[in-house]
C-alpha cells in the first residue's frame, strides 16, 4: 500500500510533464494539422539556454525565464523560417521537415555542449516529504503541480476569455474564414507555435532535473510518452491531453514500481497500440477515423 | 493546396470546393516515364557487373564500405516503396532492422548456418512487419510516424526485459566462418550485401511494375479513388508493408555479419531517421533515390568526419553529420519535395518551360 | 463608369495551371445587387474567392472605392469594407454563436461601434440572440446563413460578397434571407455581389445579373432583362 | 540512359574517396611492419567521443594523446614519433566495425589501443585476430580480453569486474559485518561479473537489481533496496547511475552504506552530475587502481599534471585523464621493450613477457595464458569532496583464488618522465 501510494504521487507529478508536453503538441495540432516531432528537441534547446544563463549567473529563476523565452523564440523562428514553407498536400511532409529539425537541433547542441549529460539544477528540494512513514511529494514535486496547473489554467483563459484566444482557435478551425472576418491566421499560427513550444520548454526544464540531465536526446523517450499521452486525450483535446498526460504518468509508475523500468517503453507502446486501434478518436473524443 | 491548410474531414464546410480542385501531387512522383526504360533483370545484371568488377578494383576498407551501401540499399529501396509508392510513413525500420540482426545472431550461433540464419532472419522481420503493417493500415500521416517512433524507442527495452535471451545492451556477438581463403573477407562482405541488395532492388522493381505497384500508387493517391476502382486498400497496404519489413530484415542480417554483433546501440533512433532522410533524398518513390540514399548514408558520415578530423574538434564528430543529414532533409522538402531524383527532370522541365 | 464600387477588369485566374475565369469584366455601383449566375463549375465561386484574395488572380485588375485591390491581404479585405460570406456560410461550427459575431467585429478598432452592430445583430435576428451560447455544428442551416450574414455585418461593410445563400435551405428561409437583403440594402446602401444557382431567388432582388459559363462572362444585363430572356435560360441557366 | 551515368557517378564518389587517402596508405619504409616506420608508429583507438556514452570517456584518449606528445617533444620512442588516431564510434558497435576498418585497412595502424566499451570491442576481435593487429590495453573490465588461445593478440587494461567484485567484498565483510548487503549492477558483462565476484565472497546479497543505461530511473530498484533493508548497497554502475542511484536514495531519505564499482566512482564525474546534491558523495567508499587525480603529493600525478599542462591544453585534471596518460605510459613501456626492431609479434610477445612498473599500485597480470589487465585495486573514501586511499592494494584472481593484500611500495616515475628502454 505504501508503495502504490509513493508510486501514485510520482505517476502524478510525472503526468503532469507529460501534460504539459502533450498541452503542446496539441497547441501546434490545433493550430497547424501538424504533430510536431521536433517539439521535444526545441524543448531541450531552451533547456539547454536556461541552463547556460543559470550557469553564467547562478541564478536558478534567470535560467528558468530565459528557458521559457528560449521556446517561445524557437516557436516563431521554426514556424516563419520552415514550416511556414511546408506543402501540406500529403501530412508526410509537416512530419519530415520536423524531423529533419530534429537532427539539426540535436547536432547543434551536441557541438556547443558536448554530448555528455549536463546536471541541471532543480530550484527546490527533491527530498519527499514524509507522512506516517511514507514518502509522498517533494517540495520539488509541489513545484511541478503548480506550474503545470498554473500553465492550465493561463492557457484556458487566454483561449477563453480574450480576444487572442477567441482569433487563435477560430483561425485553427476555419483558416478562411478567419481570413475573412479580417484575422491574421499567419500570425495566429506564428503564436501558436510560439505557445507551444514556450509549454514545451517549461515540460523540459520540469521534467530534465528528475533524470540524468540534460543531452540534446533528453527528450526524445518524453516524447514519445508525450505524444502518447496527446493520442489517449484526442489530439484536439487540451482538456484531453492533460488527462493523458497523467494517465500515461500514473501507467508507467506503476509498471516500473511493480514490473521493471525497462519494460516502460513497451508499456508506452502497447498503450498507444491500444488506443489508436481501440478508440481511435482517444478516449475523451467521438470517434472518428485517424485520417490526418 | 493554394497556401491554405485543410482541416480534418470537412469540420468547417468552407473547404470542400477547393478540395475539390486538382491538386498537383508533389513529393511522391515517380520520376517521368521517360522513352525507353531497361528491363529490371538488364538494370541489376549491369549492377552487378559494376560490383563485382569495383570490389576488385578497390582497397579493402573500400570494400568495406560498398558492402554497407549495399546492406543500406536493402532498407531504404524496402522503404522507398513503403513510403514513396504506398504513401505510408514508417520510424520503425531500425527496429525492423534490430529484427533482422537479432534473429540472425541467435539462429547463427545455434546452428551456424548462414543461408538457414538468412532465411530465418527474414521470415521473423516479415512477421513483424505484418503485425507493425496490420496497425498501419489502420492509421495515416503522424498517428502512424509516433506508432512507429515508439516501435522504434522500445528496442532497447526488448533487449533488456527479455535479457537471458538478447543479452540487454551488451547485445550478442554473431559466430561466423571466415570467408575461403582465396577471397579477402572485405571484398567477400561486399559480394555478400550486395547479391542481397540487388536481389531485393529486382525483386521490387518488378513488385512495383506490376499491378500490385499500381494498386500501391493508387491508394497513395487517392484512397477513395482506389477503393472505387476495386483495390483492397487495407491488403494493400498491409503487403506494401510486409514487403518493406522483409527488406529491414535483410539489410538487419547483413548489419549483424558485417558488424559481428548486434547489440540495441546499434539500432538507434537516428538510425531511423538517417533511413527517412535517405529516401526523401534519394526522391521518394524511386529505386534507384534509394541507392543514392544509401550511397549517402555512407559518404556524409565519412566526410563529415574527416572534415571535424581536419578541423580538430572533437564535438564536431558525429555532430555536424547530424546536422548536415538535418539541413539536406528540410531543405529538400521546402525546395524540391521530390528529392534528388527528381532534380533533373524538374530542371528539364524548367528549360523546356523556359524556351 | 467612373463611381463604380467595385470594378473588375480582364480578370483571370484558377487553381494551378488552367485558369478557371477568363477575361471577367464587371462593375457593381453602390447600393448596387448584382446576381453573378451560371451553372455549376461555370466559376461563380472561384470569382468570389479572386475577388477576396482566396485564390490568386492571374492576370487583370479589382479595383474597390477607386483604389487598387491587388496585394492587399485577405484579412485587410474587410477593414477595406468588403465582407465576403463564402459558400456553406462560412460559420465556424466549434465556437458559439456569440464568439461567431464577436469575431466579425475584432478587427475594429471602434469597439463601441462594433458593439452596437453586434446589438443590432440580435435584434435583427432575434432567433440568434435566443441562442448565443450554442455552437456552431447546433444550428440550423437557415440559422446559420443568418449568423454569416449577421457576422458580416457587424463590419459594417460597404459591399457584400455573397456565395451559394440560399445553398440546402428552405425556399421560404430564401426568400426570407432575400427580402432581408433588399430591406438591408434600402437601409444602410450595402452592394452585394450575390452567387446563386438559385436564378428566379436571385433575380427577384438583383439590379443586374451576370452570366457566367465556363469561366467567361457571356451575359450582363439589367436583371428585368435577364428574368425574361428565355434562349438565355435555357442555354445557361438551364430553366 | 539516366541511371548508367548515375551508376557511374556513384563509381567516381567511391574512386574519388580511395584516391584521397592511397598515397600515405602504406607508406613505410624499410621494413614492412604496418604502421611502424623508422620515425614514427601509428596507432589507432576507438572511443565514444559523442553519444549518451560519451560522459567521462571522451577525455581519455586525447590524455593518451598528451602523454604520447610529451614522449614525442623528448625524442619519441627509439627515434620514432607517436601518432595516435582516436576515432569516434559514439558506442554504437556497427560504428566501432567501420572505424576500426578505417584504422587498421586504410590509416594501417600498428596496433588498436585502449579501444572502449565491452558492446563495442567485442565485435572487432575477430577482425583484428584475422588481420593479425595487437589489440592492446582495451578499455574495459570484462573478462572477454583475456581469452589468450582464442585472441592471443588481445589484452586488457582494466582489473577486471570480477576481481573488483572480490575486493569490494571483502571490504565489506571486513567492515560491516552482519549489515545486510545489496548490489545494483548494470544489465550486462560489467553488473553481471562484479555480482559474480561479489558472491564469491559474500555468498549471497539480500537483494540484487539491476539497471538499463536507456532507461534513466532508479526509483523502483533503490525503492526495493530501502524496503528490503539494507544497510550497504554496492554499485556496478557507470557514473550517471551512481548520482543517479545516490540522489534518488537521498530522495526518499533512504542512507546506506555506498560501495562503489572503480568504473562509476570518479568523484568528478559523479559530483558534476549531483550537482548541488554534490555532499551527498561524503564517505562513498570505492576502489581504485591509479594514483588518484587529487593526491597532488603523488610524483605520478605531479608528472601527468605537467603533461596536461603542455600538452592536453589544461583540461579539467580528473581520473580519466590519469587513467589516459596511464595507458600511454604502459604503450611506451612496451615500445622501449620491444626494442628498435619493432614487429607486431614482438610487441604481443614483450606485452606476454610483463614486468612492466608504472603508476599502477598492483602488478599487471599479464602473462602467455593471462591476459586481463591490472590485478587488484585499494579502496579509496570520499572525504570532504575528494577521494583518499586507506588500507593496503589488495589482488586476486577472477577464479576463486584468496583475496591478498600487496604490500610492494609503488614506484615512482623516471625523471625524464619516458620510460627507459
Amino acid at each position: 500500500m505504501d508503495e502504490f501510494i509513493y508510486l501514485t504521487f510520482d505517476g502524478l507529478s510525472r503526468g503532469l510533464v507529460y501534460a504539459a508536453f502533450a498541452l503542446a503538441l496539441v497547441l501546434i495540432w490545433r493550430a497547424a494539422r501538424i504533430v510536431n516531432f521536433a517539439q521535444g528537441a526545441m524543448a531541450v534547446a531552451a533547456v539547454y539556454a536556461g541552463y547556460s544563463v543559470t550557469n553564467a549567473t547562478g541564478s536558478y529563476w534567470l535560467g528558468f525565464v530565459v528557458a521559457l523565452l528560449t521556446g517561445l523564440l524557437l516557436g516563431v523562428v521554426v514556424e516563419r523560417v520552415v514550416m511556414r514553407f511546408v506543402d501540406h498536400s500529403s501530412p508526410l511532409n509537416g512530419v519530415v521537415v520536423a524531423l529533419g529539425l530534429v537532427l539539426i537541433i540535436q547536432g547543434t547542441l551536441g557541438i556547443i555542449y558536448g554530448n555528455e549529460f549536463q546536471p541541471v539544477q532543480t530550484p527546490f528540494s527533491r527530498d519527499a516529504f514524509e507522512v506516517g512513514g511514507i514518502a509522498l511529494l517533494s517540495r520539488y514535486d509541489l513545484f511541478v503541480f503548480a506550474a503545470v496547473g498554473s500553465v492550465v489554467v493561463i492557457l484556458t483563459l487566454l483561449f477563453t476569455r480574450t480576444a487572442v484566444g477567441l482569433r487563435m482557435r477560430a483561425a485553427a478551425f476555419a483558416p478562411d474564414v478567419s481570413r475573412l472576418l479580417g484575422v491574421s491566421v499567419g500570425g495566429m499560427l506564428t503564436l501558436g507555435w510560439a505557445l507551444a513550444a514556450g509549454v514545451g520548454s517549461l515540460a523540459g526544464m520540469l521534467v530534465v532535473p528528475t533524470e540524468l540531465g540534460v543531452h540534446p536526446t533528453a527528450m526524445d523517450i518524453v516524447f514519445v510518452s508525450a505524444f502518447a499521452a496527446a493520442v489517449v486525450g484526442g489530439l484536439d483535446s487540451p482538456i484531453g491531453a492533460v488527462i493523458g498526460g497523467l494517465i500515461v504518468g500514473l501507467l508507467l509508475s506503476y509498471v516500473s514500481g511493480y514490473v521493471d523500468v525497462s519494460v516502460t517503453p513497451m508499456a508506452v507502446l502497447a498503450l498507444l497500440v491500444v488506443v489508436l486501434l481501440g478508440r481511435p478518436g482517444g478516449l475523451f473524443s467521438s470517434s472518428k477515423a485517424r485520417v490526418a | 493546396m493554394t497556401g491554405v491548410q485543410t482541416n480534418e474531414g470537412g469540420v468547417t464546410d468552407v473547404q470542400t470546393k477547393q478540395n475539390a480542385e486538382p491538386v498537383p501531387k508533389q513529393g511522391v512522383d515517380l520520376p517521368r516515364r521517360r522513352g525507353w526504360r531497361p528491363h529490371p533483370v538488364i538494370v541489376v545484371l549491369a549492377g552487378a557487373l559494376i560490383v563485382v568488377g569495383l570490389t576488385y578494383v578497390l582497397p579493402p576498407f573500400r570494400n568495406y564500405q560498398l558492402a554497407t551501401v549495399g546492406a543500406y540499399l536493402c532498407v531504404t529501396a524496402g522503404l522507398t516503396v513503403l513510403t514513396g509508392l504506398n504513401g505510408q510513413l514508417s520510424l520503425g525500420h531500425g527496429a525492423l532492422m534490430a529484427t533482422g540482426a537479432y534473429t540472425l545472431a541467435l539462429t547463427q550461433n545455434k546452428f551456424e548456418n548462414l543461408p538457414l540464419s538468412f532465411a530465418a532472419a527474414i521470415a521473423v522481420t516479415t512477421v513483424a512487419g505484418a503485425i507493425i503493417g496490420l496497425a498501419a493500415a489502420r492509421l495515416r500521416g503522424p498517428y502512424l510516424a509516433g506508432l512507429t517512433l515508439a516501435v522504434a524507442i522500445v528496442v532497447p527495452s526488448v533487449a533488456s526485459t527479455f535479457d537471458e535471451t538478447f543479452n540487454s545492451d551488451q547485445g550478442l556477438s554473431v559466430m561466423l566462418n571466415p570467408p575461403p581463403e582465396q577471397f579477402p573477407m572485405e571484398q567477400w562482405q561486399a559480394w555478400l550485401c550486395w547479391s542481397a541488395a540487388l536481389i531485393v532492388v529486382l525483386l521490387l522493381a518488378l513488385l512495383s511494375r506490376g499491378r500490385f505497384g499500381r494498386d500501391m500508387r493508387a491508394v497513395r493517391d487517392d484512397e477513395t479513388a482506389a477503393k472505387l476502382a476495386g483495390v483492397n486498400i487495407a491488403r494493400t497496404q498491409v503487403l506494401a508493408f510486409v514487403a518493406s519489413a522483409a527488406c529491414a530484415g535483410v539489410a538487419g542480417a547483413l548489419f549483424a555479419v558485417l558488424a559481428q554483433s548486434v547489440s540495441p546501440g546499434a539500432f538507434p533512433l537516428t538510425l531511423s531517421l538517417f533511413l527517412l532522410m535517405a529516401i526523401v533524398i534519394g526522391g521518394l518513390g524511386s529505386l534507384f533515390g534509394a541507392l543514392w540514399g544509401a550511397l549517402l548514408l555512407v559518404v556524409l558520415p565519412a566526410l563529415s568526419q574527416s572534415v571535424s578530423e581536419q578541423a580538430g574538434s572533437q564535438r564536431l564528430e558525429g555532430n555536424l553529420a547530424l546536422i548536415v543529414f538535418g539541413v539536406v532533409l528540410v531543405v529538400v522538402m521546402l525546395a524540391a519535395p521530390g528529392g534528388l531524383a527528381s532534380i533533373p527532370s524538374r530542371i528539364s522541365r524548367m528549360l523546356r518551360r523556359n524556351r | 463608369m467612373s463611381g463604380a464600387l467595385l470594378q473588375v477588369d480582364g480578370l483571370t485566374a484558377g487553381y494551378g495551371a488552367a485558369p478557371v475565369l477568363h477575361d471577367v469584366n464587371l462593375t457593381v455601383q453602390p447600393g448596387e445587387i448584382v446576381a453573378v449566375l451560371g451553372a455549376n463549375g461555370a466559376g461563380k465561386t472561384t470569382l468570389l474567392r479572386t475577388l477576396s484574395g482566396l485564390v490568386k488572380s492571374a492576370g487583370g485588375r479589382v479595383a474597390f472605392d477607386g483604389a487598387d485591390l491587388a496585394g492587399t491581404k485577405v484579412e485587410h479585405l474587410v477593414r477595406r469594407g468588403i465582407a465576403h460570406v463564402p459558400e456553406g456560410r462560412g460559420v465556424v461550427t466549434e465556437l458559439t454563436v456569440d464568439e461567431n459575431l464577436r469575431l466579425g467585429g475584432l478587427w475594429r478598432r471602434d469597439r463601441a461601434d462594433a458593439k452596437k452592430a453586434l446589438d443590432e445583430v440580435y435584434e435583427l435576428f432575434p432567433s440568434l440572440a435566443q441562442r448565443r451560447t450554442f455552437a456552431g455544428h447546433q444550428l440550423s442551416g437557415g440559422e446559420r446563413q443568418m449568423l454569416a450574414l449577421g457576422r458580416a455585418l457587424i463590419g459594417r461593410p460597404k459591399l457584400l460578397l455573397l456565395d451559394e445563400p440560399s445553398l440546402g435551405l428552405a425556399p421560404k428561409v430564401t426568400a426570407h434571407i432575400m427580402t432581408l437583403l433588399r430591406d438591408l440594402r434600402e437601409r444602410t446602401g450595402l452592394a452585394v455581389l450575390l452567387v446563386e444557382q438559385n436564378v428566379r431567388s436571385a433575380l427577384s432582388i438583383a439590379d443586374e445579373g451576370v452570366v457566367l459559363a465556363l469561366g467567361r462572362v457571356v451575359t450582363r444585363n439589367k436583371a428585368s432583362v435577364l428574368r425574361d430572356d428565355a434562349d438565355l435560360r435555357h442555354a445557361y441557366l438551364g430553366f | 540512359m539516366k541511371r548508367i551515368a548515375a551508376s557511374a557517378l556513384a563509381v567516381a564518389l567511391l574512386a574519388a574517396g580511395c584516391t584521397n587517402e592511397g598515397g600515405g596508405g602504406s607508406g613505410g619504409t624499410g621494413g614492412d611492419v604496418p604502421g611502424v616506420t623508422d620515425t614514427s608508429i601509428v596507432v589507432g583507438t576507438h572511443m565514444p567521443l559523442t553519444g549518451p556514452a560519451a560522459a567521462g570517456y571522451s577525455k581519455i584518449a586525447p590524455a593518451t594523446k598528451a602523454y604520447f606528445d610529451y614522449v614525442n617533444a623528448n625524442g619519441g620512442v627509439h627515434g620514432r614519433k607517436i601518432e595516435y588516431k582516436v576515432k569516434d564510434d559514439a558506442y554504437n558497435p556497427a560504428n566501432t566495425q567501420t572505424v576500426v576498418r578505417e584504422l587498421v585497412l586504410q590509416d594501417k595502424v600498428f596496433a588498436i589501443l585502449n579501444g572502449l566499451g565491452t558492446p563495442t570491442h567485442t565485435g572487432v576481435l575477430d577482425f583484428l585476430k584475422t588481420n593479425r593487429v595487437p589489440d592492446l590495453f582495451v578499455a574495459s573490465g570484462s573478462r572477454s580480453w583475456n581469452q589468450a588461445d582464442k585472441y592471443p593478440g588481445t589484452f586488457g587494461f582494466n582489473p577486471d569486474y570480477t576481481v573488483e567484485g572480490k575486493i569490494l567484498a571483502t571490504h565489506v565483510k571486513e567492515t560491516y559485518a552482519g549489515k545486510k548487503t545489496c548490489f545494483l549492477g548494470q544489465d550486462d558483462d560489467f553488473g553481471r561479473d562484479s555480482l559474480l565476484g561479489v558472491k564469491k565472497i559474500l555468498g549471497t546479497v539480500a537483494a540484487e537489481e539491476k539497471y538499463v543505461t536507456s532507461s534513466p530511473n532508479v526509483g523502483p530498484q533503490i525503492g526495493a533496496f530501502k524496503a528490503a533493508g539494507c544497510e550497504v548497497v554496492i554499485l556496478a554502475t557507470i557514473p550517471p547511475f551512481t548520482a543517479l542511484s545516490i540522489g534518488t536514495a537521498a530522495k526518499i531519505a533512504y542512507k546506506p552504506q555506498f560501495v562503489v564499482s572503480n568504473v562509476g566512482a570518479d568523484p568528478t564525474t559523479v559530483a558534476k552530475t549531483l550537482g548541488d546534491a554534490a555532499p551527498l558523495m561524503e564517505g562513498l567508499v570505492a576502489a581504485n587502481y591509479l594514483p588518484l587525480n587529487t593526491d597532488e603529493s603523488n610524483p605520478w600525478i605531479q608528472l601527468f599534471q605537467k603533461v596536461n599542462k603542455e600538452h592536453n591544453a589544461g583540461a579539467e585534471f580528473d581520473n580519466n585523464v590519469v587513467y589516459g596518460m596511464s595507458v600511454g605510459y604502459l604503450f611506451v613501456q612496451a615500445l622501449q621493450s620491444a626494442g628498435k626492431d619493432l614487429t607486431r609479434d614482438k610487441i604481443v610477445e614483450v606485452v606476454q613477457k610483463n614486468g612492466f612498473q608504472g603508476p599502477g599500485l598492483v602488478p599487471l597480470r599479464f602473462s602467455a595464458q593471462d591476459h586481463s589487465g591490472y590485478g587488484g585495486e585499494q579502496l579509496t573514501k570520499i572525504e570532504k569532496g575528494k577521494a583518499v586511499y586507506f588500507g593496503t592494494p589488495y589482488t586476486t584472481d577472477d577464479g576463486d583464488g584468496p583475496v591478498t593484500p600487496y604490500t610492494n611500495q609503488p614506484v615512482t616515475p623516471p625523471q625524464s618522465g619516458v620510460p627507459a628502454a
